[in-house]
């Protein structure tokens, strides 16, 4: 190497000779460079125009006609004794708080099942499982689990169920099941997404402090990746907070309230929602009083549809605060 | 619970004929979605007479409220079809003895719905005989001022609007009711197999009664069928019956059923299936109707479930429960010539 | 206090808890595979009288499904599946490349007080449930685009998937993808958005180094970057996609054919909203054709993850 | 050929806060200047306001001016995109595009400005430009091949063949060679003495040694205490510098007495 | 007190890759062992086999024996977990847990092994460790605010804090000055000088002045070329090393002829 300078020899020899005024930029190619950076940048800003304005519409639909039935009533009384259009002695015309209870059992059952094994699945994947073939396998199948339509999810709880239960069963934890099933690869993914980004630092500050494995896991690993694991399960949470077609056969259907999970039928609100939606139109007698509203089935269901909404708003904000209370600063 | 309202108690309890001890107890059913109206009613009218009775009913579709039934799940099952000969066998694994048995609780009646500017929108109907619609219905009339059309309807200005058919995309009793009108009163214009799913591809389906109804109120031209109870605003069709062109109501709707036999080719015993007579020229009939049964077992292996079905069924087949069930649903009543064999067939009941 | 001397190397305690905890986690990775293994056997087996049971029967099931129009699974299922795919790719087609664009606005345009409120904006848009999709699809959106359909059927009508005449109202697969496609928008944007901003800052100076402007910058190191992300990201879209119920069901006027005219009604159906709109009045055989159907969709999903897996893999060597 | 870069009374921000205080220091053209300094001076941000690098950090912003030949890169009607076309970067941690070949990393830059290139023209400026990083030899047989392919030392001259193809007046580097194993080092530092023929270097490096071989002006940056902003302690060319410095600052830490 | 390391015929391996090839050395107890050497050359990787933190890699192995106090640490019955626990190690970024207070940071070693403290002897304990971390007047004040606050010299001599207060016999440092201002450096420096009363020391520099400074004995390790496994070149104690060495690769090194 020392010898590398004696014998000096010039890079370039041999080196075909470039005529560097070909390649310099014309007037009208930096033009054209920069007229299409503008282009891509307005078409970039468009598209956030053009995604901008369903969701807007969709929550600005939901929000003008679901405050027309949202009151204190609504969110006070279940659907037992409405009858039609008819008010209810309360004065209101029937309401929710049998629905959300059944959302918040149904889903909060959910959650008991698949965010554990999700979080210990992801655990497996990420601190033990170093990529190894079995692993490999399971990252595809939480794929595919993720692909399953939530209808087959639901006849697949109904038909586990009804093998276990005995025939016909059906009641909250059932549903449970179903979500779970839906639930369980998004806290799988987000879960694993966020183990992975813990510093590999942190795990090594550990062990060399001579903590074992698992307790570097539980104490530091999920700890510092809390935050993240806490937002992901809000969105499996929001994922299947709002399904509707698993629930209307293993959940059922019922207009009274039922705080029981594990016995009887339990009304969640897109279930609610979407009943409602299917009656459209109440009967109003011919001597009915004005007081009887014919259209009050799809008011109730815009109601509740904002119920929901709200509900997944307010999670979401639980989530965010929990993010902020455990958040990590990982820079300085 | 917590919740409930107070059932309302409109229909006094004095008036009742019930002279036995309240019904108290957890009793389900489920079934055809058509009934959900009136059975959130009858609920309430049963409540009010036995306060401690929690009912539900799960409007899940007349085939899964079958099904449920079957398997013994259900105190009774609602259903837009009477039983299959099938179904009655196997419902003796669930009954305590006998076979279960059908009788109708629910008649309403079809309404032909439409959406036209100048005519439905101006309030006025239109008059159709059964081939007509048949037609419209198969595809064959595709404009609004087709002669067929217009020949009935002398003193209406007809637009040249396209026919956009709308009709049931889901599997539907009230999509069987419809069509085997057409089979029995029009059976040279309509040469589809009887079934619930509709036949061919003309026009637009929608799933559910309340998405014939949108799908009809969301554009010029559309015509669909739903259940009477739902049509709103929209124009509806007088069908010609006999010579004369007879709007829909309630009581023309009744008028049909009290014309027509009943099924005698239905096996097993207590049921009562109506054979609807679609070419009746009764008058002031309306001929396009559903007949909703109710499904129970002659004897429950749960006494109390037997009890309950007694009971509930002579309330839902009285005049305070079908009352109830026009004023919540707009259903038609039950004619006289069937009460009394359903009366009968509710007797034979076994509470003990 | 003062450091003592201990005996060197003493057993640590806690061996048996991290036994244990290891085994609780291998659990919970077998779980997985024995709970995908049960849901499809579980399809399987139910599906099984469409194989194993009375052939006659089962054309008659399926022939009460379709009006007599075909009375073999294959014939059932084969447009169902066309429908499905059809509705999803046209879906994934319109939210790709707007969710792309969004989410390189909120990553490298929008300023970063402004990109934090739309990541959340668009993190609360992924929660939203599909029956509100459904009902805003079925009641506000299908009447709002009867014009603009109808006036692309009436200028780009030559083009076969926009061959007119636009039905009225418009309950056709456009619509329907057009919905989908606001549902799963929120999805890619917000997993792209993540991969993007993750992009190496050493790869964008490079780029900017060479002198390229900020899309060419893009160009060169955050789409390269982000590509398995993004293929990712439109694979769980399009599983969603494929998979949802509510809102089809709610909007589509289905049809069985193998038409592509999305303009019109009554064309195609997707195999999952065919799964909600027959099964209440299903009969046990119908029950078993029915999730005949959705076994094929299950093996559909699977197979799309698995090239999706494939291609990712690829492209990351 | 190289151009002369002139700083004057530069202070450098990030957001708030003062990074970097006036700076003034004069680059001569076609030599190699290096910048030397304990960790935290501010040696990477100096470089990286003289391709305007520097303001792609959010907040991040310069006073003062930066004339390149005279004329200020800082002028309002100054495009920093043509700036940096003008004056290369190499980075510390070499980075070719990982998705593109050997060849089409050399051709990333030209490619923006000539869509169309002719294969003998590409072909040409290809060799060209790996020949002058000191690389053809080595790769010439697998032009194809992924980038990233290549070992760390190979990378970094593939970085610097990048950065030459589109034939800059100025070539920055970041520490180019402190991710490389030493073997790669020498590599980099023959061809860094080769390159101020044809440009002007400026060269970033904690490693003294490395300054003393390779760079014929050396500038020393320090700070007075962390949080405090770092400044331009001492400016002179290499053999003052190491063999006897007129700074005192200068003379600890190149004596090793501190950093 | 501090305790005697004796490394005999050690490979050591990533899967297949022999990364150092037949590593001999003798480590005093309570004495500083620096290890220099080019980069890539392998001085992290033997660091790490100290204390079992190598196997911590997937496919990572190592042949022949590490004995601490004539107990070899890879014998079937040794559990690392206890190895790490009288092995301490500090690495090259500091790396205080983001989610603990700096009380919590120093207690760390001791409470995630479920030992119960009392509250006083755990405030005595986190006196004692963040005193002999020369840290203690800095932080006294403000010892349940986030250990991540903290400047990064601060950080690391927290992270040494918490490394010595689990009482290891020996403490491996990986670089612990490199991501350092010169100011903590020194602060640092001064503290590995008075831990090794009480401990065994093994520092990894990159920094031939810091090595000069701070440690007795000096071990260097080279590698032929790249891909071919490093090895240790020559160890000696530290003033041979730097004014006299007997080793032509280790002269070449030292007097800055490469690296
Ligand atoms: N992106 C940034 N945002 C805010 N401050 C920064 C940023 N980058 C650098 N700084 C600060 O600017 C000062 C100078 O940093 P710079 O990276 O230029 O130092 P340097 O001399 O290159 O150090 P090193 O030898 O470690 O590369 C430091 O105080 C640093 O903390
Ligand atoms: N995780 C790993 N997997 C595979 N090879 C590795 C790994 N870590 C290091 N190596 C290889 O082992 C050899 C020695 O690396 P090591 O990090 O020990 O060097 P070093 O002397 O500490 O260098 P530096 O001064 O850059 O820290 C190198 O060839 C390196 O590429
Ligand atoms: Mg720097
Ligand atoms: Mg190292
Ligand atoms: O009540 P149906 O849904 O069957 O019409």
């Amino acid at each position: 190497m020392a010898e590398a300078t004696a014998t000096k020899k010039k890079n370039l020899d041999g080196a075909p000779v470039i005529d560097f005024d070909k390649f310099r930029p014309t007037r009208s190619s930096e033009n054209a460079r920069k007229r299409k950076d503008y282009f891509m940048t307005g078409l970039i800003g468009l598209a956030f125009v053009i995604a901008c304005l369903p969701l807007i519409s969709v929550l600005w639909t939901t929000i003008v006609n679901g405050l027309k039935r949202l009151n204190l009533n609504f969110l006070s009384y279940n659907m037992t004794g409405v009858v039609g259009g008819n008010p209810t002695p309360s004065g209101g015309y029937g309401g929710v708080v049998h629905a959300i209870i059944g959302t918040l059992e149904i889903t909060g059952g959910a959650m008991v099942i698949s965010i554990p094994i999700g979080i210990m699945c992801a655990v497996y994947l990420v601190e033990y499982a170093h990529g190894g073939k079995l692993a490999m396998t399971i990252s595809l199948l939480v794929d595919v689990m993720s692909g399953i339509p939530s209808i087959v999810a639901g006849l697949f709880a109904f038909s586990m169920f009804t093998i276990v239960f005995g025939p016909g069963t059906i009641n909250g934890f059932e549903g449970s099941v179903a979500l779970s099933l839906l639930m369980l690869p998004t806290v799988v993914k987000s879960c694993e997404e966020m183990l992975k980004i813990v510093p590999n630092d942190l795990r090594e500050a550990s062990l060399a402090l001579g903590v074992t494995k698992q307790r570097t896991i539980t104490k530091i690993v999920l700890r510092t990746a809390l935050p993240g694991i806490v937002s992901g399960c809000i969105l499996a949470i929001a994922r299947v907070i709002g399904e509707t077609a698993p629930l209307l056969m293993t959940a059922g259907y019922i207009s009274s309230t039922n705080v029981n999970l594990f016995s009887g039928q339990m009304t969640t609100l897109p279930v609610f929602v979407y009943q409602e939606y299917s009656k459209l139109n109440a009967n109003c007698p011919v001597h009915a009083t004005s007081a009887c509203v014919p259209t009050i089935p799809m008011e109730r269901a815009w109601a509740a549809a904002l119920v929901l909404i709200i509900i997944v708003l307010v999670l979401n904000l639980i989530g965010r605060v929990v993010a902020k209370v455990f958040a990590v600063k990982t820079e300085r | 619970a917590c919740g409930d309202n107070t059932a309302s108690t409109s229909n006094g309890g004095s008036s009742s004929t019930t002279k036995s001890e309240p019904i108290s107890g957890d009793f389900q059913g489920a079934g055809a979605s058509s009934q959900q109206a009136a059975v959130e009613a009858w609920i309430a009218g049963f409540q009010g007479n036995n306060p401690d009775a929690k009912i539900a009913y799960n409007p899940s579709g007349s085939g899964a409220g079958v099904s449920t039934f079957l398997t013994g799940a259900t105190a009774w099952a609602g259903s837009d079809k009477a039983l299959s000969d099938d179904e009655v066998k196997q419902s003796e694994a669930v009954c305590a003895s006998g076979a279960a048995f059908d009788v109708p609780v629910y008649i309403s009646p079809i309404a032909v719905v439409f959406n036209l500017k100048g005519v439905s929108d101006a309030g006025k109907h239109i008059n159709l005989d059964a081939s007509t619609i048949a037609k419209i219905f198969d595809g064959k009339i595709t404009t609004w001022n087709d002669p067929a059309i217009a020949d009935q309807n002398k003193d209406l200005k007809l637009p040249d609007t396209a026919i956009t058919v709308v009709h049931r995309s889901d599997k539907s009793g009230t999509t069987q009711n419809f069509v085997s009108y057409f089979k029995d009163a029009a059976p040279n214009d309509w040469n589809y197999d009887l079934s619930e799913n509709w036949p061919n591809s003309v026009g637009q389906g929608a799933k559910g009664t309340s998405g014939v109804i949108s799908t009809v109120q969301q554009a010029d031209g559309t015509i669909g069928y739903a259940d009477f109870s739902q049509v709103g605003k929209l124009g509806t069709v007088a069908v010609k019956v006999g010579d004369s062109y007879n709007e829909i109501s309630a009581e023309a709707g009744s008028k049909v059923i009290e014309d027509s036999q009943l099924d005698e080719t239905a096996k097993g015993d207590n049921r009562v299936v109506v054979k609807i007579n679609h070419e009746t020229t009764a008058k002031g009939a309306y001929p396009i109707v559903l007949v909703s049964y109710a499904i129970v077992c002659p004897a429950y292996k749960d006494a109390k479930q037997g009890e309950f079905a007694k009971a509930w069924l002579s309330y839902i087949t009285s005049s305070d429960g079908q009352k109830a069930a026009q004023d919540a649903a707009g259903s038609a009543p039950l004619p006289s010539s069937l009460t009394d064999k359903i009366t009968k067939s509710i007797e034979a009941i076994k509470t003990k | 206090m003062s450091s003592q001397d201990t005996p060197v190397m003493q057993p640590a305690g806690g061996k048996t808890a991290d036994k244990v905890f290891k085994g609780i986690a291998y659990a919970c990775g077998i779980l997985i595979l024995v709970v995908l293994a049960a849901v499809f056997l579980f399809l399987f087996f139910r599906a099984w009288p469409l194989i194993g049971g009375d052939q006659s029967a089962n054309s008659a099931t399926i022939s009460s499904f379709t009006g007599g129009k075909t009375s073999s699974f294959w014939g059932y299922v084969l447009p169902l599946l066309f429908g499905t795919v059809l509705v999803s790719i046209l879906a994934l087609l319109i939210a790709f490349f707007i969710s792309i664009g969004i989410a390189l606005f909120i990553s490298h345009y929008a300023p970063k007080k402004i990109a934090t409120g739309l990541s959340y904006v668009v993190d609360l848009l992924a929660a939203i449930p599909s029956v509100i999709y459904g009902l805003w699809g079925g009641l506000i959106l299908v009447p709002a685009i009867y014009p603009f359909w109808n006036w692309v059927a009436h200028y780009l009508g030559w083009i076969p998937l926009f061959a007119g005449p636009a039905a009225n109202p418009q309950r056709t697969v456009a619509t329907v993808a057009v919905v989908l496609a606001v549902m799963v928008l929120p999805i890619i944007t917000s997993m792209s958005r993540d991969i993007f901003l993750q992009t190496p800052t050493l790869q964008q100076e490079a780029a900017y180094g060479l002198g390229a402007t900020k899309w060419e910058m893009i160009k060169l190191a955050v789409l390269p970057f982000g590509k398995s992300g993004i293929v990712s990201a439109s694979m769980l879209a399009l599983g969603r996609a494929l998979g949802e119920t509510m809102a089809v069901l709610m909007i589509l006027s289905p049809g069985l054919t193998y038409s592509i005219k999305l303009l019109q009604a009554s064309q195609n159906q997707t195999i999952a909203a065919n799964i909600a709109a027959q099964y209440p009045e299903a009969n046990d055989l119908g029950v078993s054709t029915l999730i005949g159907t959705g076994l094929i969709l299950f093996l559909i999903t699977f197979v799309v993850n698995y090239a999706a897996r494939k291609i990712t893999e690829k492209a990351s060597v | 050929m190289g151009q002369r870069i002139d700083v004057n009374h530069e202070n450098i921000y990030y957001g708030d806060f003062l990074a970097v205080e006036d700076v003034n220091i004069n680059i001569e053209p076609n030599k190699v200047t290096a910048f030397i300094g304990p960790s935290g001076c501010g040696k990477s941000t100096v470089l990286r306001t003289l391709d305007r690098m520097h303001e792609l950090i959010p907040g991040a912003h310069v006073e003062g001016e930066v004339l390149l030949e005279g004329k200020n890169l800082y002028d309002k009607d100054v495009d920093p995109v043509s700036v940096r076309r003008d004056v290369g970067m190499v980075f510390q941690r070499p980075n070719p595009f990982p998705t593109m070949s050997i060849r089409e990393n050399v051709l990333a830059g030209v490619r923006l400005n000539n869509k169309h290139l002719s294969k003998s023209d590409a072909d040409d400026l290809v060799e060209w430009a790996l020949r002058g990083a000191n690389l053809w030899n080595e790769v010439k047989d697998r032009l194809d091949n992924p980038g990233i392919g290549l070992s760390g030392g190979q990378q970094q001259r593939l970085c610097i063949a990048r950065a030459v193809a589109v034939h800059p007046q100025v070539v920055l580097m970041d520490e180019p060679c402190s991710a490389l194993d030493p073997i790669s080092t020498l590599a980099v530092e023959d061809l860094i003495n080769e390159l101020k023929d044809d440009y002007t270097i400026v060269i970033v490096t904690h490693n003294m040694q490395q300054a003393a071989r390779i760079a014929d002006f050396t500038a020393f940056f320090n700070l007075k205490a962390v949080g405090e902003p770092g400044h331009l302690e001492y400016f002179a060319d290499t053999t003052t510098m190491f063999n006897n410095p007129q700074n005192e600052e200068a003379e600890r830490y190149i004596s090793g007495r501190f950093g």
